[in-house]
């Protein structure tokens, strides 16, 4: 979508604090840990993504990441009935059919930590479109629900460097629907995207229905 | 069940939002006490956790690995080729690092590292991201005016050099390896680990210094 | 520029407020006399209209409109030197060289306001690159300084169903640069830009360089 | 003599947002209290400009206009062939409607205006503009979904029948020229524009009500 979030390119921000830390309140580390550690239930990430894409555009660009990331992490609760909005509101749960979870210690959350290693690939029953090698060129019609193909890319003509099978669909994901297609790495030149002199690209990794050939 | 309607959590949003008291901690803390109360989680986990990340998890993950591919030709060629699987060797695997692959500069070339639509970073290999990374300054400007942002690191290189931006918008996430420098001929794994810098992994370092 | 005005087509904004006023308080209908009155300097619109533009993306989402308006007034005089800022933020003028301005009456505003009709035609030298029939396709190249064609209409093949001949082209003006270009009305259609099924279209003013032949 | 640099004006706005006071009335009480100050404008002005703006400039103007390209068959051609020289006719010409085009309704077509790079609008010839021309909202939806958007505004178009959506990206300015709604035939001109409603000039609105 066409929402807040897809920032490439766009003009207007400023100097870039490079010395702030990865955390700087407590909080921040508490919401992260959260995040990692509250069952997801049944959504998928892209639709994880989803949530905060269509937050309003002025609260996703003053609210502090994590805060996004708490706000987006009760709505997802709320929606899949875990919580209910009075729960979170007032902190009082109406219902407790769990009994207290057991803490982890530190080889326990090492382990989950290495227990969250995703796969994201699929089999594919259909071979590729395109090989290394192919030019192609992006589509240039918005979408409404989530995508990943930004607005900086489209419409543009680019190479492709790398095939990596079948991957989950991030489009069909953030819908609920678990199905692969043909992902790629595409390298764009600068001169192509920006219309830049330097020697640059951009090299952005692509699923099959966002291409054509060239 | 979710609904995977956005509309529908746009709005829930909203309402948590204009609803929630403002106070960023006030808001972490009702989604922490409601998932304990809940039986989501344990808060002893949540603090465990914290620890995990800021002793065992972090850019020193990472460091290891260059600093492994620059000692090791059998590593670095198993670490071209699927990095994912080769940070399974360290038992460095866990959320975002499944489809890593590792890219390497050489005199001519740079690569750098965003994500201009999230903020998606190999965690588990790298530790939080800087802040910076998540900025909407960094993920607005590192695709158009990349030399423009390296300079804002202190990052200056030759008209010459091809910059190579990569995006994650797909599930595959990306580790920098940075050259090895000058002057380390003999040292050992750790020593030059000692050397790799965070922002060398994702590309706003580029020539690291013999210290 | 790729700035926070640049919304055409974005997703993520809601339900439209239809009953709102033209004005809710006095100072707006205030800004809104000072703007049309108070000389503007050696400004051109496109200048004024960078000016907002370039405002912080979340300061441009929350801003009351007018308040835009003022801060870009304030800002464009003290680029001028008609104003210095601490002039503005201590109430103080500096200096005083002119003598206080004389009253208008109603006619007189009304005589300023017929005045306030500004010609944007140009001389041509070169005569059109396209007439009405033509297809043609916008370029799809971000411009960072101030520009008139949308993101949403970037690198889409339309029809040209007007030209106006010479105007005063947007771009540069806000350079500083008086000069023309040819002037066209371009047709897209819904499917073209939206991929919609509806048979509807949306018809922009461009100007020739935005445009090649498709 | 300005600078015509965008950027210096990005921080003279960022400077000012943050030391001017934060209640809108005092910063334009800053701006006026200084102007006058300066001698560039009188505060009386001010007061009479705002006076007629509220009595003397306002749809009803455009709404005279429409009237007549319904009543006056030559008026209408010179209208559809110059709108802005043709409002000159009423004295009703001012800032933004020099290259007034009129786009006239029929039974098969909807005119719908909107400036999504700003808000442009032919103030001199229809008033101040509503907040809801100027608001993110419509300007961001209008070009992409003008059929929710009429919806909104109780307006439902036959699915066949096309909608042209009038993006004022240049100095051009739109007036749309509703229908003359039925059982009107021997009304004057005055009886004709009072049922021209300012959102029907604006496509917001297409079938008008005798009253």
């Amino acid at each position: 979508m066409d929402g807040p979030h897809d920032l490439g390119g766009k003009d207007g921000f400023g100097a870039i604090d490079i010395d702030a830390p990865p955390f700087r309140e407590d909080w921040e580390r508490r919401q992260w840990a959260l995040s990692k550690n509250v069952p997801s239930g049944p959504n998928t990430i892209d639709f994880w993504r989803h949530g905060i894409e269509n937050m309003d555009h002025a609260a996703y660009l003053t609210q502090p990441y994590f805060i996004k990331w708490c706000l987006n992490e009760i709505a997802h609760r709320i929606d899949q009935g875990m919580f209910t909005m009075d729960e979170i509101l007032t902190g009082i749960p109406e219902s407790r059919t769990d009994p207290p979870a057991s803490p982890l210690d530190m080889e326990g959350t090492l382990a989950r930590l290495r227990a969250n290693n995703v796969d994201f690939r699929t089999q594919m029953a259909t071979p590729p479109a395109f090989s290394p090698g192919d030019r192609v060129r992006t589509l240039n019609t918005p979408v409404s629900g989530h995508t990943r193909l930004p607005s900086y890319a489209r419409g543009h003509e680019g190479t492709v460097i790398a095939h990596h099978g079948g991957h989950l669909y991030a489009d069909a994901g953030a819908q609920g629907e678990h199905r692969g297609e043909h992902l790629y790495t595409v390298e764009f030149t600068a001169a192509e995207l920006w219309g830049s002199d330097d020697p640059d690209s951009n090299c952005l990794d692509l699923w099959e229905p966002y291409l054509v050939r060239a | 069940m979710s609904s995977y309607d956005g509309k529908k959590l746009g709005r829930l949003h909203r309402h948590l939002h204009s609803h929630l008291p403002s106070d960023p901690e006030l808001r972490v803390k009702a989604l922490e006490s409601l998932a304990v109360e809940k039986g989501l989680v344990a808060q002893e986990t949540i603090d465990t956790w914290i620890e995990m990340y800021s002793e065992k998890v972090g850019p020193m993950r990472g460091a290891q690995v260059v600093a492994r591919s620059w000692t090791d030709p059998a590593f670095r060629e198993r670490l071209l080729a699927d990095a994912g699987q080769a940070i399974k060797e360290f038992g460095y695997e866990g959320h975002a690092t499944e489809h890593l692959k590792a890219v390497e500069n050489t005199s001519d070339t740079h690569n750098l590292v965003t994500c201009t639509l999230c903020s998606c970073y190999p965690f588990a290999l790298l530790g939080m991201s800087p802040l910076w990374y998540r900025s909407q300054a960094y993920r607005a400007r590192a695709v158009r005016e990349p030399r423009e942002v390296l300079k804002e690191f202190g990052v200056t290189l030759p008209a010459t050099a091809q910059i190579r931006v990569w995006d994650s918008t797909a599930e595959l996430r990306y580790l920098v390896v940075p050259q090895r420098p000058a002057g380390t001929e003999g040292w050992d794994e750790d020593a030059l680990a000692r050397l790799v810098t965070r922002n060398s992994m994702i590309g706003t370092d580029r020539d690291l210094r013999v210290t």
